[in-house]
């Protein structure tokens, strides 16, 4: 943690002709109202301030990785779902474009589209409750947060349409999805996307130029480029500290190369709690984008080609990642001949923008460490694994 | 309720900061036993005011609101110096407050 | 009888009141005793009738004093309250003597003295005559104590605050 | 003591302490189906009157919801932490309630019922607002209390909050009735509110309305209502002092809030909204009554608004606003109400002259406040990347 002390003020300097008051320990979590989910932090106050940090988790360990090692490939494709379990969609595709890539299956061409569909609904219905979440933490009491859920509901209500399941939606297979989209499906999709700018709009007004939201987050929680490069962050919170980074445009996975849409970041090198929630409003507006011309370019035909159930892959190892909405969600596979992965491992971004959190925190107020937690966008599930 | 009631339960109270300022260690009890002892003085002041020949004058209030500024104005400065002391001492205790004793 | 009954309840709240604040152990206790006791003392200029001197009692000295009071103590002991140190009370008796002596001390003349009236005179409380005589042959007084609390704030805040030490380096890295 | 003055203070008293509570119990409905409208939802809807039970349907839009609630309070187990001061944990909760109670006997409500009472009235003490300031002061004690005795690192932070805040916001909250208070000359809140007979309401001047304002805003602060909850902030501290409450005591320390909250809306209104006045009052007197809790709960309305809108303060920022900005502002409307009072105001246009004059300085005042405190913030441009 040598970059993270340059980052933070020093604090023994500040405590030499402080009051000898002694630090508050305060321990944040693991049920916390604000740590979303059984997340601890270990926190060193010196009145409102906090000097020291460190977060603790490994509540909601499950032993994924070791699991899915004892069972088929696709066996695993369901217990993906809870990883992140606001997104199950884009967990679903990083794992089959990691399968994908041991067994060389090829997709159909209504699959591809599909997936991108679901992908981007999936950015939407993440970042929409990051943001409410966020400013709840901010403490508006919940009525941006209801206003998200009711967007958010209208997506959800599609995936269930599409899936059987609101959240837990275990859609994809290797080579395509379990089964197309009901009849009408496109249409009342069209009709979410199509409403959801005026959505955007009304809660743009309502939020992004709230005094006290602007005052709130604005310097607060700053995370330098270079740390955030360095620390391996990924997502909507790297390109908010200043990096153009986006997996859609460098690895071009799936069909996105037929797709026109822009990668918001942030200009300056601050980066703070305040860009990291305006990135995440301009991606919603972009993804909007991408659903309208995937929605326009979808044509008829299968969705799944023929992949075997259970296979048994050459010794190979892969790794497959997309660009989930809170960054680079990666699988990475072994595979040594047997119809079960010698290795399995996922590459978490919550976990790993998690990193920096104690850098973020330290010198700040308390009631900011529970917004820059909120700013990172975790999800326990994910974390612990 | 006659005049010497007032007096004699405020040279009670008056006491009972004297015991305090007496017999506590601590800078900040023996600051508020002062302040008991200044109160039970205000409060004479009040009643030799009600029982006078002439309330209308409004002497013994005058005063008592006077006393109570000043004794504010007392609270902070002490309290300030008190806590100045800490960082110095880290300790309120005034028996160890004893650097000019010959050891 | 109103006012007897209600002066010996003012009467026993304070002088336990302040018992208790100065020899509690616990200091946060002490605090809220000793606000127990300003508050007897309030209702008994109350029943002087001296109203806004009571009502000034509360706000100063409950609502200002009193939190003042809580900071230092918070400032200065562990969170906790009472750590558990002893308490001397090597000085208890000759406090007690020494009291009991300056009791009698003040007591005696005033009350050989005076005669006690046996009836206090029919008084109009009025705030407004209150602070007319405070604008008008006390205003220098007022000014003064204006003055006063200016430079003890002043004087407060530059105690509490400390000798700053200039840093010796700014940015060690 | 004499039967009469026992029945004269038990008919100016006992009163209150039936009608306030009441009003208590329909606010926190009113709150929560306010609050689930502002946000999408429906809120309370089911509990009904206890006929529900048999056969009838009457849910009465969960107007029995309070009851359900109450009931629920008082059963739950009383839970004290083991390390708590077990005496100053019980006693916050009822020194929450007592001043928040007492102060209620200072507003000017003129009940039908108390026209025979007048000496026993405690607004027509000289120094009713006084004394309402300095009893209101009193709560921040027993939220200290509750704070300090939970033996909860959260409560504690709460509580340091809360005095902290408190102190500082009490200071705009008198100045800002001072100038009320210099303009009739007089303590007694019965005098002020009658001062204001007719539309000569304080918050139709210049300085009323920037007083009134002001008096607003501290009073959330001193209720600690949102956007200036950060003692009892969710999201940082859990519940900040009375997280360690259960049961009844945290009913008590429910009531002693809203309670605060009609007892300084009470006092705005007293104020700066006329009192009692209102049309039809001069026919019927009872109205007179009627008038004032209908303001009162306009004043609650808004505060329930703004709690569904706004987000929380930080405390730096809380602490800057009360002192970088309400108290130089409140100075300088005292002043400016001072002057604008020894102006001479005979004809219509020296007054309209002085009063766009004051509102002129007084808005000015604010617009540079704001601009000299205001934090490093703006809106700021992204870029794309193709």
């Amino acid at each position: 943690m040598s970059s993270a002390t340059a980052t933070a003020p020093n604090y023994e300097l500040i405590q030499q002709d402080g009051l000898d008051t002694g630090l508050l320990e305060v321990s944040m979590g693991p049920h916390h109202p604000s740590t979303h989910g059984v997340f601890r932090m270990d926190v060193k106050l010196d009145g409102e301030t906090v000097v020291d940090l460190s977060p603790v988790f490994g509540y909601l360990h499950r032993n994924h990785e070791k699991l899915a090692e004892n069972m088929s490939y696709l066996g695993s494709m369901p217990f993906t779902d809870r990883l992140d379990y606001f997104n199950s969609m884009t967990n679903n595709w990083a794992y089959a474009l990691a399968a994908e890539k041991l067994v060389e299956i090829e997709v159909p061409e209504r699959a591809e589209y599909l997936r991108v569909i679901m992908a981007e609904l999936t950015r939407l219905v993440n970042h929409l409750s990051l943001v409410g979440f966020f400013v709840n933490d901010l403490g508006a009491l919940g009525t941006p947060l209801l206003y998200a859920f009711r967007e958010r509901e209208k997506i959800l209500d599609l995936f269930e349409q599409a899936s059987g399941a609101r959240m837990m939606c275990n859609y994809f297979r290797f080579g395509g999805l379990r089964n197309d989209v009901p009849e009408g499906w496109l249409d009342r999709a069209r009709e979410v996307v199509d409403r959801f700018p005026v959505f955007l709009d009304e809660y743009e007004k309502l939020l992004c130029e709230n005094e006290i939201i602007l005052s709130r987050t604005q310097g607060v929680g700053n995370l330098s480029r270079d740390l955030a490069i360095s620390a391996g962050i990924t997502g909507p919170m790297l390109r908010a500290s200043g990096e153009r980074y986006d997996l859609r445009k460098v690895d071009r996975y799936g069909i996105y190369d037929r797709f026109q849409f822009r990668v918001p970041y942030s200009d300056g090198d601050v980066g703070d709690c305040y860009d990291r929630f305006i990135v995440r409003m301009l991606e919603m507006r972009e993804s909007i984008g991408i659903l309208k011309q995937a929605l326009d370019g979808i044509e008829h035909g299968p969705v799944l080609g023929n992949a075997p159930k259970v296979f048994k892959p050459k010794p190979a190892e892969v790794y497959g990642r997309v660009e989930a909405p809170k960054g680079e969600l990666g699988f990475y596979l072994i595979a040594d001949g047997t119809p079960k992965p010698y290795r399995y491992r996922v590459r978490p971004p919550s976990l790993i923008n998690l990193t920096v959190l104690r850098d973020m925190c330290l010198g700040q107020k308390v009631a900011d460490a529970v917004i820059i937690l909120g700013s990172i966008d975790i999800v326990l599930g994910e974390v612990d694994r | 309720m006659t005049l010497h009631h007032y007096l004699i339960l405020a040279a009670v109270l008056f006491c009972v900061g004297l015991i305090g300022v007496f017999t506590r260690r601590n800078a900040i009890v023996v600051l508020f036993s002062v302040e008991i002892m200044l109160n039970a003085a205000n409060l004479n002041f009040i009643a030799f005011w009600r029982y006078s020949e002439n309330p209308a004058l409004l002497h013994g209030p005058l005063f008592t609101l006077f006393a109570i500024a000043v004794a504010a104005a007392e609270v902070a400065v002490g309290l300030a110096l008190v806590i100045a002391v800490y960082r110095h001492f880290k300790t309120v205790d005034l028996e160890s407050m004893d650097t000019l004793r010959e050891e | 009888m109103n006012e007897e009954i209600a002066f010996w309840m003012l009467s026993a709240i304070a002088v336990l009141g302040a018992l208790v604040a100065v020899r509690k152990r616990n200091l946060i206790h002490g605090v809220f005793a000793l606000m127990v006791f300003f508050a007897g003392l309030a209702g008994l200029f109350l029943l002087l009738l001296a109203e806004f001197i009571a009502a000034a009692q509360i706000l100063v000295y409950i609502g200002a004093v009193g939190i003042l009071l809580l900071f230092a103590i918070m400032l200065t002991e562990r969170v906790a309250g009472d750590d558990g140190r002893r308490m001397t009370s090597r000085g208890w008796f000759w406090g007690l003597v020494a009291a009991v002596a300056v009791f009698v001390v003040l007591l005696l003349p005033p009350i050989q003295q005076f005669p006690s009236p046996e009836h206090a005179r029919a008084i109009e409380p009025s705030v407004k005559e209150l602070g007319e005589k405070l604008m008008h042959p006390y205003v220098v007084t007022l000014e003064v104590l204006a003055l006063l609390l200016t430079a003890a704030l002043i004087g407060a805040v530059t105690a509490a605050q400390g000798v700053r030490m200039p840093k010796e380096e700014d940015s060690p890295e | 003591m004499s039967p009469d003055l026992v029945r004269d203070i038990l008919i100016a008293t006992v009163p209150l302490m039936v009608i306030f509570p009441t009003l208590f119990a329909f606010t926190t409905w009113l709150e929560r189906k306010a609050l689930a409208r502002i946000q999408n939802r429906i809120g309370p809807n089911k509990v009904g009157v206890p006929l529900t039970r048999y056969g009838g349907r009457f849910s009465l839009f969960g107007l029995g919801q309070p009851l359900a609630d109450g009931i629920k309070m008082l059963f739950k187990e009383n839970i004290v932490p083991r390390d708590a001061d077990r005496l100053f944990h019980l006693l916050a909760p009822i020194l929450a309630l007592i001043p928040a109670m007492l102060v209620l006997c200072f507003l000017p409500i003129e009940f039908p019922w108390t026209e025979s009472l007048l000496p026993v009235q405690a607004f027509l003490l000289d120094g009713a607002v006084i004394f309402f300031f300095a009893i209101t002061g009193l709560n921040t004690l027993a939220i200290f209390m509750a704070g300090w005795a939970s033996r909860n690192k959260y409560s504690l932070l709460g509580g340091m909050r809360a005095i902290a805040q408190m102190v500082s916001y009490e200071i705009p909250l008198v100045l800002s009735a001072v100038v009320v208070v210099m303009m009739v000359g007089s303590l007694n809140a019965a005098e002020i509110a009658n001062a204001q007979a007719g539309w000569n309401w304080f918050v139709f001047t210049p300085w009323g309305l920037a007083a009134f304002v002001i008096f607003f805003i501290a009073s959330l602060a001193e209720t600690n209502r949102s956007p200036f909850d950060l003692p009892e902030a969710e999201s940082e501290i859990i519940a900040g002092y009375f997280t360690e409450y259960s049961g009844f005591k945290f009913a008590l320390f429910f009531l002693g809030e809203y309670i605060a909250m009609f007892a300084i809306s009470g006092l705005a209104v007293t104020l700066f909204l006329g009192g009692g006045a209102g049309p039809g009052i001069a026919t019927l007197p009872w109205l007179s009554a009627m008038w004032f809790i209908a303001k009162i709960f306009a004043l609650i309305a808004v505060m329930i608004w703004l709690r569904g809108t706004l987000p929380r303060l930080r405390v730096d920022q809380l602490m800057g606003f009360a002192w970088k900005f309400l108290l130089p502002l409140s100075i300088l409307n005292i002043l400016v109400a001072g002057f604008a009072h020894f102006i001479p105001q005979e004809n219509i246009v020296s007054k309209v002259a002085v009063w766009v004059v004051s509102l002129g300085i007084l808005y000015m005042a604010a617009k540079g406040l704001n601009q000299l405190n205001r934090p490093n913030v703006r809106p700021r441009d992204y870029k794309y990347a193709e």
